[in-house]
């Protein structure tokens, strides 16, 4: 049975439609990332699961259990928010205790549940400091004790990451993931940013102007984006003439292949193409006009007199002697068995 | 000379900051020194040659100033209204700013705008039109001193509402409230256990300028014909310049002694006064 | 089901919203329409039947007010004072506000400290003070109407200076100084093309606050014996109270109709208002 | 000759010190990034090379001409802030011709640069607008093409990417580079996000407390790491014992081979592995506990009695059968040849 389930919500903030039409089911223990750019009702939808934006049209169940008039504080959730909203006044135990105490549980539950709180989250050394005396990252890690510390039926996570250094960003990410598994709870994770989406959700759902584009695992949404904002959203594309053969199978980039969909003898379409998913070779008609080392890929950007501008993605040990300038020729690799085809708006 | 140069420019910097402090203080000090003089030294004041400076100085004005009777009573007629003035205003205000935020943020622009009218209407207007209207209608209700209280309140609305929602928006009231709320807290304790604690500084604030707004207000006590502090000042100034003088003197200093002592407390205790959402 | 109780929701927070306008509504106008009848209609106030209310109504009193000469000339004195309190602190307080946020961030604090005083030290016993000391030793400086005006221009420097500050960190105006400058302008052309062009709607701001204030102020003209709009409106009321009364509302009217102009026509240009920072 | 040369330069707020002896040079046409966590002191090395802060000691040199006591407005360079800082006024237009008008171009030339500014940055559409009519990532190619307008001597870019959503970071980052590559202008580059300094710049200088850690190319500093606090914060690595053998080589995961430092018999040691180095075998005495989606590459978290927790990086078509709980082996790739040794602290 599903944790959480939000049918047909509908929500306008006066004339901009903020949600249409938005339905989720969410399983036990599932980590689900609403990913979208700004604007795209990501942040609505978390709301009104918390409670706090009521919805104009739309149930919400959680555990099998009509909450949709239920106030926020009688929905046993947790909630961590970008600005980490710890309370100025207690310090990390203090705060990390305030759930517990306003359910009223006894002294001694409470101590035991912060100082375990307190050890899963690495905060000996800061667990009587005050919110101004830490840093961004460890507050966040209050703020995320906090929130588990009630045991919520729900974890929403709105934006956690967003205040933070790039590199404490991945840091935190990571802890975020493996405390979530640990707990075995429900939790819904907003973010901006596709590569936290597909580094720490079971299923991702792609949002874009209040509507849900598609939910599904990190690996499915990058290998059969449903559409061509999503393929365009998760990771990076090549958009690719890919012309319909007679058996059903497609031309892109020299090779024929089978695609997401039938082809038809001369029909024109784009195939949404991977960086990695090219391969650069040495000498042919084709330039190279920017290198990007990204660490253990490198990124070539290469002119292709028939193509267009294609990146690719090589092992960087491979990339030693591609230079800006160079001559090239790019090809589909030969792992490929099969492309994705967008429509050729957006 | 890069280093002589270095230093050039952050002596250039310094001579900066010195002439700022230095221009402020012609603007406010040197005329409480002239002030000064007047008061406590019995010479001709225009008179300022080096032997004039230390002799004939006296406290003795004020000291009948302030032993004065009606000096006294109206004091205490003061500090009364200043007392009740916060309270019926923080009582009003406190809930107000505070539901505000955190449950309707979308009105706060009403409000703001609200709380500003006091300042844009004349308050001068006001008080001939209310203190006419209430004298031809319910004159009892003029009688009384505290009759001032709903007035100064309302005068000292813009003040104090701005005080406490720069005070929310500092600790970021509506998400603490939402993290408290979702951690299953009710409104009232996320206002007594979470909010409260942390506005102390922006109360104290609002507390502080409307005390001192209220023991300078003139206008509505000399219309409603109230005997307050600024205004037996007044009357007492008529009659004694010199003691009059060192009374208002006495008054400022003081305010500014008692407003400095507040600010010194809250800040030993780690909280800090904003004053720029003023 | 679940519709109807949505609606019910939205319905709770109409009526919430309601609530709050005619609570509002009754602080404020309730008040005003007492004042209006008043002023304005030759019945007894107290009584209020349906016969009573469309009856007796008369602007004459306020056409024998405003016509009045003295009236007219204390009109005039105030629009005066107005303009020279504006220009005084605006000359005084828009380039001490842009330099220090562009060139000296850290001094922003004493600024905001300082511009408060003139709150935090009750006025009363400055005026009293000053006027004390000047009369002793340079009572000529007293004799002009516009010996006003520095007091004026100090006592709205609170409002003028967060209006001003307010505007700049509104457009950013640091990091455009330095954009500007690494772009090779000078001082002046940041200052001319770049903040001012984007600060009108915080100048006017301060500048209407100001204006408000002045046409409201009792005390300081009062105790300097100056005639002004608000000593001769109390004057005009103490000889023809339900003529004065009218002549309050009058200029309560006009000043808000007045600042509700100035805000539009910013509105319409794109320019918009906030008073949150004041 | 280095277009631009900062020697000795210290600079202290009060009591806390900005800046300790920083020396940078950078070549004619060079883009160099600043990379560090916040309060290292890269964003105050900025602006004191832009003229906004003096430095207590040191000397700026651009162009062969000491500079340091020159006010910005006489530096004649381009800066782009995180925030935009376009002038609210003007139009696009307007904000990229504001520069030129101020140094007193011709009306002529002034139409003419602006016009190509507006094509090389795909402003066309927009060119007319407010900036309050424009998104985050439009206004920030405005704020790019004013800087660049006046033809400046040197870019300085200040977190221009930090404001915006991840999708538009990383879009913009590319066209930065592109257009810096186009008009080889002389670029300082300020984040914190240590992808975006690899993907854009030709060196990297890493920061730390107001010291510059090492400056170098990005690939090279991704392999070889001048200290642990660059090995952590340029990428992600495992932190794995190596032990000296009699031979000067190390043992690391199993495999015995050369480090960046000669080994000594029984001597133990650190060695900073990335994940991309190591591989995940099956069968084994470790555990998966974790499986991160990256896109082309995905990351397993692998739990080894022996090594403790340890990171790899596999190409996602391989990791497809790879699932938390399941029992594996880690070891060094056969394509590693040489391991970096690192400290024991940090």
């Amino acid at each position: 049975m599903a944790a959480v389930e939000m049918t047909g919500i509908e929500k306008s903030f006066g004339p901009s439609v903020a949600l249409a039409d938005f339905s989720v089911s969410i399983g036990s223990g599932e980590l689900v990332c609403l990913l979208g750019p700004s604007g795209c009702g990501k942040t609505t939808a978390l709301r009104i699961l918390a409670g706090f934006e009521r919805p104009d049209r739309g149930t919400v169940v959680v555990g099998g259990k009509d909450v949709s008039d239920d106030p926020p504080e009688r929905r046993r959730f947790g909630m961590v928010f970008q600005d980490y909203s710890l309370f100025p006044n207690l310090t990390a135990r203090q705060n990390i205790e305030f759930g517990l105490k306003v359910q009223k549980r006894p002294a001694t539950e409470r101590a035991e549940v912060v100082e375990r709180m307190v050890a899963v989250t690495a905060l000996d050394a800061h667990a009587d400091k005050y919110p101004h005396q830490m840093s961004g990252g460890q507050k966040q890690r209050v703020a995320l004790a906090r929130a588990i510390a009630t045991s919520p039926r729900v974890l929403l996570l709105d934006e956690p990451l967003s205040a933070l250094d790039a590199k404490v960003r991945e840091t935190l990410r990571d802890e975020i993931r493996r405390l979530q598994q640990e707990i075995g709870v429900t939790t819904v994770f907003v973010t901006h940013d596709q590569h936290e989406a597909l580094a720490v959700a079971d299923r991702v759902g792609v949002m874009s102007n209040g509507r849900l584009e598609q939910l599904a695992p990190p690996r499915e949404l990058y290998l059969n984006p449903a559409n061509a904002f999503v393929a365009g959203f998760i990771g990076t594309v090549n958009r690719v003439d890919a012309v319909g053969q007679s058996d059903g199978r497609w031309r892109v980039l020299g090779r024929v292949l089978a695609g997401s969909r039938p082809g038809h003898e001369g029909v024109e379409e784009v195939a949404a193409v991977r960086p990695e998913q090219v391969a650069v070779d040495p000498d042919g008609p084709a330039t190279v006009v920017g290198v990007s080392f990204l660490g253990p890929i490198t990124r070539v950007t290469v002119d292709d007199p028939q193509v267009g501008q294609v990146l690719a993605d090589v092992i960087s040990a491979d990339a030693a002697d591609l230079r800006p300038g160079g001559a090239v020729r790019v090809r589909l690799r030969d792992d490929v068995e099969h492309v994705v085809l967008i429509g050729r708006s957006a | 000379m890069t280093t002589a140069t270095r230093r050039t420019g952050s002596r250039i910097a310094a001579v900066g900051k010195s002439t700022f402090l230095i221009l402020v203080g012609l603007y406010f000090v040197v005329p409480m020194l002239a002030m000064a003089r007047f008061a406590f030294q019995n010479v001709p004041t225009a008179l300022l040659t080096p032997e004039k400076i230390f002799t004939g100085w006296s406290a003795a004005g004020l000291w009948t100033a302030v032993t004065d009777p009606q000096v006294l009573s109206a004091t205490r007629t003061s500090l009364l209204l200043v007392v009740f003035a916060i309270i019926v205003n923080l009582a009003l205000l406190l809930p107000l700013a505070i539901v505000t935020e955190v449950r309707a943020p979308r009105l706060r622009p009403v409000l703001t705008a609200v709380t500003l009218l006091p300042w844009v209407i004349p308050p001068i207007a006001l008080v001939v039109g209310v203190a006419a209207t209430f004298r031809a209608t319910v004159p009892w209700f003029l009688a009384s001193n505290f009759s001032l209280v709903p007035f100064y309140a309302l005068w000292a609305m813009p003040f104090t509402y701005r005080a406490l929602d720069a005070g929310l928006q500092a600790i970021g009231a509506r998400t603490l409230y939402e993290a408290a709320r979702s951690m299953g807290a009710s409104l009232g304790t996320v206002v007594f256990r979470v909010l409260l604690p942390n506005m102390r500084a922006a109360v104290v604030a609002a507390g502080g300028l409307t005390a001192a707004m209220v023991l300078g207000e003139f206008a509505f006590a000399s219309l409603l014909l109230k005997t307050t502090l600024p205004t037996v000042m007044v009357d007492y100034q008529r009659g004694d310049p010199r003691g009059g003088l060192a009374l208002a003197l006495f008054v400022m200093v003081l305010t500014a002694v008692a407003l400095g002592l507040v600010v010194r407390t809250l800040r030993r205790r780690g909280m800090s006064i904003s004053t720029t959402g003023l």
